[in-house]
C-alpha cells in the first residue's frame, strides 16, 4: 500500500523546487515548504534496462550517477532489498582518508578523496565533507617504526601527511592522555588533515537524488534472487518485484557480496562479518579531530550533531545479523577511556552493527567475473565509505568499457589466482 | 555474545573460543597437477552462506579442541556440535553438507576417535 | 675451574609473585584471603583413553580413579589429577615427588603413546578464600560458578579478567585455586586485589 | 531560599523529616530524602529547567524515570559533572549542585531562541541544502553549527569512581518490578529457581507507585509490593536489583543491566562504585516492563507544564508534589481522569478536563462529573500560550470525524497541563531479542508477538492494561519459566483485585491547529530533537518515506530518549500521510542500550595498569634494579637495553654489542616461545609445517625452521631441538609464542588428527639466559662441570643437559648473533639465581648484559631476519634470499602449492638485500622509502622500503637491510632514500655486513 501511494506522488511537476542553495531555502520558507520535490521518485521496474545495477548503498548509487553522467548510458537502474542507503553505508563511523600504504592502495583512495573535495557541488547536496583530519595513533617503538614506512610511502605518492609528537598531539586533541607511564602511551602519530567525516546519509541521498535527475530508476524493496544466465553471459536479473532483462550487471552489495554471487554460480574471497559501532549522547564540542588507534583498537570522532562515534574491529565470526558480540564494545570503550579518560561519564547511546564484506588482503574487489557482463565491487570491509565517490568512479568505467581502468585493474578476482595480493593488514593495521 | 557448547568443557561465551571458518575443506594434495584457480579456490573461496553454516570452532581458553559447528548465520542460532573429523549428523546438517559446493571432496577418515568414558 | 664453590652459594628458587607477596598483611578476619601456593610440581599428562595400556598404567600409578572427566578434578595420595581436555591432564604433586613419579609413569607407558611434561615452573597457582571469594571471582569470570553448579572437586579452564586460568573447587567452603601461567600471575594477582576493593583483604605467605 | 509551594501536605512517601538542600543554575533549593531532581524542582515551582536542541524553545519537565525527554540537566561539578542526566532520575542529596545545558546566556534568556523564529528557514534537514556556497567556507559554517549542537558539557578530568562489573548467571531474569514483575518473581521463586529481578527505580513496584485507587488482597498496592519484596528478600537464591536498567538484550539469552550502586552516587567520594555492569546469562527472560504513556501532538504541546498525565499522578503519589495549582487535563482515554481525581483528592483546583472522546462512559468518568470537574467531550486544546510556563490553553470543539475544529475558542487559563494520548507498550528489549512484534488497532501501538528466544512477556508489556491480568500473567509467567528452566511448580493463589475499570480510547492525531497567519505553531512530536508534525510532512514530501529515511532525515527518534514518547506517533502520522497501515509502515530498529549507559561501566576495571597484562620474565626483577630501559614486545616488556649514567641510548648499544663480540654478552631470552613436542610422528609433523627437512635431525642437535601460512608467506621462525628420540623442544618468535601453537594445533586436530603428536606449551617453564660472544665457553665451563664443552664434543646446533651452576640445565649452541654462543634454560624458579650466577662470574670476563636492541643490532651485522621486521605477511623465504631452507624434495609442506604462484615466481619481486648509505655517517631511519630516482617532488615510484636499520660499531658503520623491487639483480647499484630534507645515496650489497663490509 506504500507503494501505490508513492507511485501516486511519484509525478514529477515543473514549479517544484530542485536546486538546493540558501535561496531556495529562503523561497520555500514562504510558501511553509510545501513545493519542494521529492529527492528522487519511486518509479516502477521497467522489464528491461541497459545496465542493473545491485545495490543502492553509496557504491552502487555512486556507480550509477557516474554511468549516467559521463558514460551517457541512459537506462539504468539501481535495485536494493531495503531502503537506499541502508546498508554499511547508513551504519558506518564516516571515517574519510587516503594515507594508506600500498601504491594501488593510495591510487583508489586518493582518487577518491579528491573527488570528496568537490562532491557537495556536484551533488547539489551538502554531504557535509569535513576535512577535520585524521590523526593515527602510534603505542610502541614497533608502531613508531611502522609509522614511518607509511607516512613516508604516502608523501612519496603525493599524499598529504604529517608526523606529530605526543605534545604536537595534546595540542590539537587536549582531552588526550599523554602520560608515558599508560600501559599504550601516546608515543607520536601522523595526521592526514585533508581526511575527516561525512555525513554518510546524505552521501546515499545526495547521489541518489543526482542519479534519479539524470533518469536513474532506484528501485527500493526489491531483492535480487537469483541471475539469468545464457552461455556465460549475463542477460537479466531475477527479483522479489519480477524478472527484468539486463545487458550488463554491476554488483555493489558490499556484505551480501557471497550471497548474491552465489546465485550466478561463483564464490569470492569474502567473508561476511559483524562490524560494530556506537555513539554516545551528544555534548559540546571537545573532540574535533579523527582519532585512529590500532594497538588499542579504536577510532573515535565527534559529529556535527555532538556525538561521539566510536567504532573498533570486526567479530570473528560470519555472520548476517547485524548484531555483534559485546565484549568487542567492552574492549573498545576500555581502550576508549584509557586515552581520553573525560569519556568515562559520557554515556553510550545506542549501538549497532553492520556485516562487512572483509578480504584475504584487506583490499577491494573491483572486477570482472566469471560470467561475462557481471561486474562485482565488493570486498571494501571495514573502510569502504571512504571511497563511495572514487570506487563507483571506476566501476562505472569498468562496467561502461567492459576493461579496469588503471586505479581499478589492481584489484581484480585474478590476484587471487596469481597471489599479488595488496595486504593493507599487516602494514596498514585496522583498515577504516 | 554467542553461547557455543564446546562438546567437552559444555556452554561458554563466544570470546573464549578461536573461530576457524568454513568446515570440511579438503586440502589438496600439491603434488598432483593442481592448477593456480584450483589452488586459489582451496585457498581463498568462501562459503559464505547466509543461513545455515557448517564452521569450525576452537575451544581457546578451554580444553583447545577443534570441533564442527552448524549455526545459522542470520539468527546466530547454533543446531549442532560434532566432532571435526566427522560429518554432521542432524537432518539440517546432512541437507547443509550435501548442498555445499565442497561436498565432493568427502571428509577424511580418522582411524580412531577418543573417547572418555 | 672448580672456583664455582667458593662464589656460588646454592640455587635459590624464586616464585613468579615473590614481589608481591607481603607476608601475613591485612586483618587475621578478612573477607577475602590471597596466598600463592609456590613451587608445586607439576605435570602434563597426555594420552589416548582409547588405549587399554595408557588406561591401565596410569590407574596403577595415579589412582583406580583415573581418568578424571571433563571439567573435574580428583586427589588421591600425594597427587591431583586435574582434566585439561579429552587427552590431556594436568598432575599436582609435590615438587620432591614430581621425578619419581614421572620417572615411574615414563617407564609404565614407555609402549603406548603418550607424553610427560613438567610444567612445575610454566605456572604458579593462587589461592582465593572468604566469604566473597565467589564475588571477586564473578567480576571477571563467565563460568557460573554457584555453588550448586560448581562443586567442590569441579574445574574449569576459562578466563578470568585478561587471563587465562585454571580455576578449581577445592572445598565446599568458599575456596578457589586459580592456576596461572607464570608471566600472567602479576597482573592476575593485582586484578584480584582490586576486584577485592570493597573488602579487607589478607595476603598470606 | 525558596519554599516547597508546590509541595502537598499529605501525599507522597519521602523523608520529610530530612530536608536537602541542592542547588540549580545558582539557586538554593530544598528538597526531602527521596526526592528526584524532577520533584523537588517541581516542588519548588520550577517548571523552566532546559531549552530544546534545535530551536532553544523554553522546556520544562514530561514525564517520569527513562521516558523524561526535555528535562536533561548537567549534574555535579568538575570531574564528576556529567552532561543530559534526566533530572527525573537523579536523587537529589545535599549539595547536589545542577544547571541547565544549551543555553547562553542564561536559561531564562536564551540568545539561541532565534533559531525558533529562524524556524522557517531550518525545516528538517536544512543544512543537506545551504552552506554549500562558497565552497571552502564549508568548515566555517561548520564551526558554528557544531557549537550550537550537543547538548551537555563532558568533564574536563579524570573519572574519580570506579565502574565494576559482574557476570551472573541465572534460570529466571525478570525486567521491570512493577505488579507483573513482582507476580512473576514471587512464583517463580517459589520453585527454587535462581531468580534475578531488576527495575530502573528506585523502589519496586513500578505502576503501582502511583496509584491509590487500586487494591490486591485488600490491601493498598504499595503495602502489597512491601509484603512481596519482603518475601523476595528473605530468599536466598532471588538477587533483587533496584536502580538497575537492563539495557542490552543480546543473543543467546545474554543481557546487560546497568546498577547504580549507591543511590547517592553524584556525590562521589574517591574510588566508590558508582555502576556495577551485570552481564547475565539466563535460561528463561520475563518482560514485565510495562508501558510508556504518549504525548498528545497538539500546537505548542511544547511548553514547562505540559507533561504526561501518568507521570503527575506519580508527582502527586509518590513524591507529594504538585505540578501545578490549576492543572488542566487533556486526554483521549480513562487514565487521565485517575490523575484528575487523585488531583481532586489532594485538594487542588482542576481547571477542567479536556476530552476527545465524544461519548466517555466509565465510572472514572461520572466519578469526575461527581466531583464536578468540568468535563469538555468532544473536545481537544488546539494551541497553547506561556513562556516559562503554561498560562492558558484554548480549546475547541472536534469534528466528528476529528480532521477539523468547530465552534467557539475557549480559552482557559492553567499553569500546568496533564496529557494523555495512550499506551505504548515498552517492547525495546523484547525487540532487541529478535522477537517480532504486531500493530495493535486498539492500543494503537505495536505489542509482542512471536520470540525468538526464551523470553516472556507480561502485564503492560505485552499490552495487558489491567492489574488483575497483568497479575494473573505474571505468576502464570513464573512459573512456566521456572519450569521451562528446570524447576518444579506450586502455581500460587491468584490475589483479588480492585482496580478502576477504563473504556475506549479514541484516537486524533494530530489534533488540528487553527491557521495562524503570525506565526507558524510548532506541533512537536519529538521534544527532545525538535522534530514538528510539518517536518515529518515534509520528509514524506520529498521522498523520504521509508520509515528508517524519515528518522534520519528528520531525527525523530534519534535523541537521548531514543523517541520513547515520540517513535509510535511519528510512524502513525506516517502511514496516516502515506495512507497506509501503520503495519505497513512498520518501526524503526531498536537497539541497545535501552536507556543511555555509563561508557566507565563498559570499560569497567580494564584500565590504567589493567588495561591489558603486562608479561615478564623471571630475571625481571633484576633489569629493573640494572636501570634497563624497557620495550614491549606483544604483552611481554623485555629489556631493550641497559644505559650506564650518562650515557645515551647509541652508547649504551653500542657497548653491548661490542661486548657481545669481543668479551661476553648475555641476554635474557625467555620470551621466546617454547614448544614441547612429543610423539612417534613428531619428525613427520615438523616436516610438515618448517619449509625444510627434518626426518633425519638427530637427538642432541637442533635445526633452524621456517613456517610459512598456507599462502606462502612467511609467518614464524626458530629453532627445533630433538631432545630424543620421538621428543622435540621448539622455539617460536616472542610475539608469534601463542599463535603458532594455536596454528600447530590446529593442523594437528583437524587436518593430520592421524600424526601421533602431542603439543605442550613449556614456554614460561624455562628461563633462558642467552650468552654469547668468544668468551663464553670458558664462563660456562666455570659454571658446568658435567659437559664437555668443546667444539668437537658440543658443536654448533649441538643440545645437552647437565648442570650448570647446581642447576639441572638444558643447553642449545645456537646463535642468533653468529658469535659463539650457548643459549642455558632453567626452570622458571632459578632463571634468577642463574641469571645472578652467570653475571657474577662473569665479571671476570667483563659480561656485559644487553637488550633486544644490541640483539637486533648482532643478528642484522650478519643478516639475519626478524619475522615481524623483515616480513609483513607478504615476504616468502624466496623473497628474503633464503631459498636454501625449501626443500626441494618434500611432498608437501604448509605453503609449498603457494610459492610456485604465477605471481610469486616473478622475477621482480622485492627481494631482501642490503644498503649502505654512501655517506658512513648516515643512518637510514628504518621505515622509510626508496626510490631509483629522485624527482623535485612527489609522487615519486618507489621501489621498496628499508626494513632494519642501525649503527654496527663492529662494522665501524651504519648498515642497513631493505626490501627491493628485483633487489639481487641490482647488487652494487646506487639507489635513494628521499627524506623529507634530504635524499640519501645507499648501495645495495649482500646482508652479511659483517663478513663483507671492512671495517
Ligand atoms: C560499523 C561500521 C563502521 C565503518 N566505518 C567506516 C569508516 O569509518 N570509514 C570507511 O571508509 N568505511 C567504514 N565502514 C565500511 C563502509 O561502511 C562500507 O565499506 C561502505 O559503506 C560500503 O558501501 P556499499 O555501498 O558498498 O555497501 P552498502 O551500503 O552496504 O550497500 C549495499 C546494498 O546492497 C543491498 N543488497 C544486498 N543484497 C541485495 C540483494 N540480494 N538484492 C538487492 N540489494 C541487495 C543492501 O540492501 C545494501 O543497501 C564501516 C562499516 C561499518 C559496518
Ligand atoms: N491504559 C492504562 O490504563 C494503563 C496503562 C499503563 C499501565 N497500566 C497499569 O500498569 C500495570 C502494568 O504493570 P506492569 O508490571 O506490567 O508494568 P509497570 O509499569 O507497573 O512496571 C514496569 C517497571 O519496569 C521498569 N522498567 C521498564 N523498563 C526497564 C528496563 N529496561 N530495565 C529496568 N526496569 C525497567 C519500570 O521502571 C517499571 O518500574 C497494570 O497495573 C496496569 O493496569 C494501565
Ligand atoms: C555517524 C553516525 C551517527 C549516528 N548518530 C546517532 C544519533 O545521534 N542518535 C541515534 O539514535 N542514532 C545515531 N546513529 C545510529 C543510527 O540510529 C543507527 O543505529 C545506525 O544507522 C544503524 O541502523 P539500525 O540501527 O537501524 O540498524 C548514528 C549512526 C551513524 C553511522
Ligand atoms: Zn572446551
Amino acid at each position: 500500500m506504500i507503494e501505490k501511494r508513492e507511485k501516486a506522488k511519484s509525478r514529477t511537476s515543473t514549479h517544484k523546487e530542485n536546486k538546493y542553495s540558501l535561496f531556495s531555502l529562503a523561497k520555500n520558507a514562504v510558501s511553509k515548504h510545501k513545493n519542494w520535490s521529492q529527492a528522487w521518485r519511486s518509479p516502477e521496474l521497467k522489464p528491461e534496462y541497459d545496465i542493473v545495477v545491485i545495490g543502492a548503498g553509496g557504491h552502487g548509487l555512486a556507480t550509477a550517477y557516474y554511468l549516467a553522467k559521463e558514460h551517457g548510458s541512459k537506462n539504468i537502474a539501481v535495485i536494493d532489498k531495503g531502503w537506499l542507503g541502508g546498508g554499511n553505508t547508513g551504519r558506518n563511523t564516516t571515517i574519510i582518508r587516503s594515507n594508506y600504504m600500498w601504491d594501488e592502495s593510495a591510487g583508489i583512495y586518493e582518487h577518491s578523496l579528491k573527488l570528496w573535495e568537490t562532491l557537495s557541488h556536484e551533488l547539489n547536496f551538502n554531504t557535509m565533507f569535513s576535512q577535520r583530519g585524521v590523526l593515527t595513533l602510534a603505542h610502541t617503538e614497533h608502531e613508531l617504526k611502522e609509522m614511518t614506512r607509511r607516512v613516508e610511502a604516502i608523501r612519496l605518492n603525493g599524499i598529504d601527511s604529517e608526523v606529530l609528537s605526543p605534545r604536537a598531539i595534546k595540542q590539537i586533541v587536549p582531552i588526550i592522555d599523554i602520560n608515558p607511564q599508560l600501559r599504550y602511551p601516546v608515543m607520536g602519530g601522523f595526521i592526514q588533515r585533508r581526511g575527516g567525516t561525512a555525513r554518510h546519509d546524505a552521501v546515499a541521498w545526495g547521489y541518489a537524488r543526482a542519479a534519479d535527475q539524470l533518469g536513474v530508476d532506484i528501485i527500493q524493496n526489491c531483492e535480487v534472487t537469483g541471475f539469468n544466465i545464457k552461455k556465460g553471459a549475463i542477460t537479466g536479473v531475477k527479483t522479489v518485484k519480477g524478472e527484468i532483462k539486463a545487458n550488463k550487471v554491476g554488483c555493489v552489495v558490499a556484505g551480501h557480496a557471497g550471497v548474491v554471487a552465489e546465485m550466478a554460480g561463483f564464490r569470492l574471497p569474502i567473508d561476511s562479518r559483524p562490524l560494530q559501532a556506537l555513539v554516545s549522547e551528544p555534548i559540546k564540542p571537545i573532540l574535533d579531530t579523527v582519532i585512529m588507534s590500532n594497538s588499542v583498537h579504536m577510532y573515535v570522532s565527534q559529529s556535527d550533531k555532538g556525538e561521539l562515534v566510536l567504532g573498533a574491529g570486526a567479530d570473528s565470526y560470519n555472520s548476517y545479523s547485524q548484531r555483534g558480540s559485546l565484549n568487542i564494545i567492552e574492549g573498545m570503550l576500555a581502550a576508549a577511556v584509557e586515552l581520553f579518560p573525560v569519556f568515562s561519564r559520557l554515556r553510550m547511546l545506542r549501538s549497532w552493527g553492520g556485516i562487512v564484506d572483509t578480504c584475504p588482503d584487506a583490499s577491494p574487489i573491483i572486477s570482472k567475473t566469471p560470467v561475462k557482463n557481471l561486474y562485482f565491487n565488493c570486498g571494501w570491509g571495514t573502510g569502504g565509505f571512504k571511497a563511495t565517490p572514487g570506487s563507483g568512479h571506476v566501476f562505472a568505467d569498468l562496467i561502461a568499457k567492459d576493461e579496469p581502468n588503471s586505479i581499478a585493474a589492481p584489484f581484480s578476482l585474478d590476484r587471487f589466482v596469481g597471489g599479488y595480493l595488496i595486504d593493507e593488514h599487516g602494514a596498514a593495521g585496522v583498515a577504516h | 555474545m554467542l553461547h557455543i557448547e564446546c562438546p567437552w568443557c559444555g556452554f561458554r561465551d563466544d570470546a573464549e573460543f578461536h573461530y576457524g571458518g568454513e568446515a570440511h575443506i579438503t586440502r589438496p594434495d600439491p603434488s598432483t597437477t593442481l592448477t593456480d584457480e584450483k589452488f586459489s579456490e582451496y585457498l581463498f573461496s568462501k562459503t559464505n552462506t547466509k543461513g545455515l553454516l557448517l564452521e569450525r570452532w576452537c575451544h581457546r581458553s578451554g580444553c583447545r579442541r577443534w570441533f564442527n559447528v552448524l549455526r545459522n548465520t542470520i539468527t546466530n542460532e547454533i543446531l549442532e556440535v560434532y566432532p571435526v573429523t566427522e560429518k554432521p549428523s542432524s537432518k539440517q546438517g546432512k541437507e547443509t553438507y550435501e548442498r555445499n559446493w565442497r561436498r565432493k571432496s568427502p571428509p577424511k577418515k580418522t582411524p580412531k576417535t577418543d573417547e572418555v568414558k | 675451574m672448580a672456583s664455582n664453590d667458593k662464589t656460588i652459594g646454592p640455587a635459590t628458587k624464586t616464585s613468579p609473585l615473590e614481589t608481591k607477596l607481603i607476608s601475613n598483611k591485612g586483618p587475621t578476619d578478612a573477607e577475602i584471603t590471597l596466598k600463592e601456593n609456590k613451587h608445586i610440581g607439576k605435570m602434563i599428562l597426555r594420552g589416548s583413553l582409547s588405549e587399554k595400556k595408557f588406561i591401565t598404567s596410569t590407574k596403577k600409578h595415579l589412582s583406580q580413579q583415573f581418568p578424571a572427566s571433563p571439567n573435574s578434578f580428583y586427589d588421591h595420595t600425594k597427587v591431583r589429577v586435574i582434566w585439561l581436555g579429552p587427552d590431556e591432564w594436568l598432575i599436582l604433586t609435590d615438587a620432591a615427588e614430581l621425578n619419581t613419579l614421572k620417572d615411574d609413569l615414563t617407564r609404565a607407558l614407555i609402549k603406548s603413546h603418550s607424553a610427560l611434561v613438567d610444567v612445575s615452573d610454566n605456572s604458579t597457582i593462587i589461592e582465593i578464600k572468604g566469604r566473597y571469594s565467589r564475588e571477586i571471582l564473578m567480576k571477571g569470570c563467565s563460568l557460573d560458578i554457584h555453588p550448586s553448579v560448581f562443586q567442590t572437586g569441579c574445574s574449569a579452564q576459562i578466563d578470568l579478567g585478561l587471563a587465562n586460568i585454571i580455576l578449581l573447587k577445592t572445598a565446599d567452603e568458599p575456596i578457589y585455586q586459580i592456576i596461572v601461567r607464570a608471566s600472567f600471575a602479576s597482573y592476575l594477582w593485582d586484578w584480584l586485589v582490586d576486584a577485592a576493593h570493597e573488602f579487607n583483604v589478607r595476603i598470606e605467605n | 531560599m525558596s519554599s516547597q509551594r508546590f509541595r502537598l501536605r499529605e501525599a507522597g512517601r519521602l523523608d520529610r523529616n530530612a530536608p536537602l538542600k541542592f542547588k540549580f543554575d545558582g539557586k538554593i533549593y530544598e528538597g526531602f530524602r527521596g526526592d528526584t531532581l524532577a520533584s523537588a524542582l517541581l516542588a519548588n515551582g520550577v517548571h523552566l529547567v532546559g531549552r530544546s536542541f534545535k530551536y532553544h524553545r523554553p522546556r520544562g519537565h514530561l514525564g517520569v524515570g527513562a521516558v523524561e525527554a526535555n528535562a536533561l540537566i548537567q549534574v555535579g561539578e568538575g570531574n564528576s559533572t556529567e552532561p543530559n542526566i534526566r533530572a527525573s532520575q537523579v536523587e537529589i542529596y545535599d549539595g547536589l549542585v545542577a544547571s541547565s545545558q544549551n543555553r547562553w546566556p542564561s536559561l531564562l534568556f536564551d540568545l539561541g531562541g532565534v533559531n525558533d523564529l529562524l524556524g522557517g528557514l531550518i525545516p528538517a534537514g536544512f543544512y543537506y541544502k545551504t552552506f554549500m556556497w562558497p565552497r571552502k567556507w564549508w568548515m566555517k559554517y561548520e564551526y558554528f553549527i557544531r557549537r550550537a549542537a550537543g547538548l551537555g558539557k563532558a568533564p574536563t578530568g579524570r573519572d574519580p569512581d570506579r565502574y565494576e562489573k559482574m557476570h551472573a548467571h541465572c534460570d529466571v531474569l525478570i525486567v521491570g518490578a512493577g505488579p507483573a514483575g513482582l507476580a512473576a518473581a514471587l512464583a517463580a521463586s517459589k520453585t527454587g529457581a535462581r531468580v534475578i529481578i531488576a527495575d530502573d527505580q528506585q523502589t519496586f513496584g513500578g505502576s503501582l507507585n502511583r496509584e491509590t485507587d487500586c487494591y490486591i488482597n485488600d490491601k493498598t498496592t504499595v503495602d502489597w509490593c512491601k509484603d512481596v519484596v519482603a518475601t523476595l528478600e528473605g530468599l536466598p537464591d532471588v538477587t533483587m536489583l533496584p536502580n538497575t536498567t537492563v539495557s542490552g538484550y543480546y543473543e543467546q539469552n545474554y543481557l546487560t543491566l546497568l546498577e547504580t550502586t549507591k543511590p547517592h552516587f553524584f556525590k562521589s567520594t574517591i574510588q566508590q562504585t558508582r555502576h556495577r555492569l551485570w552481564k547475565v546469562r539466563v535460561k528463561q527472560v520475563i518482560l514485565a516492563t510495562g508501558m510508556i504513556e504518549r504525548p498528545l501532538v497538539f500546537a505548542n504541546n511544547d511548553r514547562p507544564g505540559i507533561m504526561l498525565s501518568s507521570a503527575i499522578r506519580e508527582y502527586i503519589n509518590k513524591y507529594g508534589v504538585t505540578p501545578g495549582q490549576n492543572p488542566l487535563i487533556f486526554t483521549n482515554n480513562d487514565d487521565a481522569y485517575r490523575t484528575a481525581l487523585t488531583m481532586r483528592q489532594n485538594n487542588i483546583n482542576v481547571v477542567a478536563i479536556v476530552d476527545v472522546r465524544e461519548n466517555p462512559d466509565s465510572e472514572l468518568f461520572r466519578q469526575a462529573k461527581e466531583m464536578q470537574i468540568p468535563v469538555h467531550v468532544g473536545f481537544a486544546v488546539v494551541t497553547t500560550r506561556g513562556y516559562s510556563r503554561i498560562k492558558s490553553a484554548t480549546i475547541m470543539k472536534l469534528s466528528s470525524n476529528g480532521k477539523t475544529l468547530t465552534g467557539e475558542r475557549k480559552v482557559l487559563g492553567c499553569d500546568c497541563l496533564a496529557m494523555s494520548g495512550g499506551w505504548n507498550p515498552a517492547i525495546h528489549l523484547f525487540s532487541q531479542s529478535g522477537g517480532k512484534v504486531k500493530w495493535n488497532d486498539e492500543l494503537a501501538t505495536f505489542i509482542p508477538s512471536e520470540a525468538t528466544q526464551n523470553v516472556l512477556t507480561i502485564g503492560g508489556c505485552n499490552g495487558t492494561a489491567d492489574l488483575a491480568k497483568s497479575l494473573k500473567e505474571g505468576l502464570q509467567a513464573g512459573i512456566s519459566a521456572a519450569r521451562l528452566s528446570g524447576n518444579k511448580a506450586h502455581p500460587p493463589a491468584t490475589p483479588s483485585v480492585q482496580e478502576p475499570v477504563q473504556s475506549e480510547t479514541r484516537f486524533v492525531l494530530p489534533i488540528p491547529t487553527q491557521k495562524n497567519k503570525f506565526v507558524s505553531e510548532k506541533v512537536f512530536i519529538d521534544f527532545q530533537n525538535d522534530v514538528t508534525l510539518s517536518d515529518i510532512q515534509l520528509a514524506s514530501r520529498e521522498g523520504y518515506n521509508s520509515v528508517e529515511h524519515l528518522k534520519r532525515y528528520t531525527t525523530v527518534g534519534m535523541g537521548t530518549d531514543q523517541g520513547k514518547t515520540s517513535n509510535v506517533n511519528a510512524l502513525m502520522l506516517l502511514s496516516q500521510i502515506l495512507d497506509c497501515e501503520p503495519e505497513q509502515v512498520g518501526y524503526t530498529t531498536f537497539r541497545p542500550p535501552y536507556a543511555p549507559t555509563t561508557i566507565g561501566a563498559y570499560a569497567g576495571r580494564n584500565i590504567g595498569n589493567l588495561f591489558s597484562p603486562v608479561r615478564t620474565t623471571a630475571i625481571n626483577p633484576w633489569h629493573e634494579e640494572a636501570g634497563a630501559k624497557f620495550e614491549h614486545v606483544g604483552q611481554w616488556m623485555r629489556a631493550w637495553y641497559y644505559p650506564k649514567v650518562n650515557e645515551t641510548m647509541r652508547q649504551a648499544v653500542d657497548r653491548e654489542v661490542t661486548a657481545a663480540r669481543t668479551n661476553i654478552g648475555i641476554l635474557d631470552a625467555s620470551t621466546l616461545g617454547k614448544i614441547d613436542i612429543q610423539g612417534p610422528d613428531a619428525a613427520e609433523f615438523l616436516n610438515r609445517v618448517y619449509t625444510n627437512a627434518w626426518l633425519k635431525l638427530p637427538p642432541g642437535t637442533s635445526r633452524y625452521g621456517l613456517m610459512l601460512k598456507e599462502d606462502g608467506m612467511v609467518m614464524d621462525d626458530g629453532v627445533t631441538t630433538c631432545i630424543k628420540e620421538n621428543h622435540y623442544h621448539m622455539t617460536t618468535t616472542t610475539g608469534g609464542a601463542a599463535s603458532v601453537l594455536e596454528w600447530l594445533e590446529e593442523w594437528l586436530q583437524t587436518e593430520w588428527p592421524n600424526l601421533k603428536v602431542y603439543l605442550t606449551s613449556v614456554t614460561e617453564q624455562w628461563a633462558v639466559a642467552a650468552i654469547c660472544g668468544p668468551k663464553s665457553r670458558e664462563l660456562l665451563q666455570e659454571l658446568c662441570t658435567d659437559i664437555d664443552l668443546s667444539d668437537k664434543a658440543f658443536p654448533f646446533m649441538g643440545y645437552r643437559e647437565g648442570t650448570v651452576a647446581g642447576i639441572k640445565a638444558r643447553i642449545f649452541r645456537i646463535s642468533f648473533t653468529g658469535e659463539l654462543s650457548f643459549e642455558i634454560n632453567v626452570p622458571r624458579s632459578y632463571g634468577l639465581s642463574l641469571w645472578e650466577k652467570l653475571l657474577d662470574v662473569g665479571k671476570k670476563y667483563e659480561i656485559c648484559p644487553y637488550g633486544t636492541e644490541a640483539m637486533h643490532v648482532l643478528r642484522a651485522e650478519k643478516g639475519f631476519i626478524i619475522v615481524g621486521q623483515e616480513t609483513d605477511g607478504t615476504v616468502t623465504p624466496v623473497d628474503l634470499g633464503m631459498d636454501w631452507i625449501i626443500s626441494k624434495t618434500k611432498p608437501d609442506f604448509i605453503g609449498k602449492r603457494a610459492l610456485s604462484r604465477r605471481d610469486i615466481i616473478k622475477a621482480d619481486r622485492k627481494q631482501l638485500v642490503g644498503l649502505l648509505a654512501d655517506n658512513a655517517t648516515d643512518i637510514l631511519p628504518e621505515g622509510s622509502q626508496i626510490v631509483e630516482e629522485v624527482l623535485p617532488k612527489p609522487p615519486m615510484s618507489m621501489i621498496g622500503h628499508v626494513t632494519s636499520s642501525y649503527f654496527s660499531p663492529n662494522c665501524g658503520r651504519p648498515i642497513a637491510m631493505a626490501l627491493i623491487k628485483s633487489g639481487r639483480d641490482r647488487m652494487g647499484q646506487t639507489v635513494y632514500i628521499p627524506l623529507k630534507n634530504k635524499s640519501i645515496a645507499a648501495t645495495i650489497t649482500n646482508v652479511n655486513f659483517l663478513d663483507n663490509v671492512s671495517k
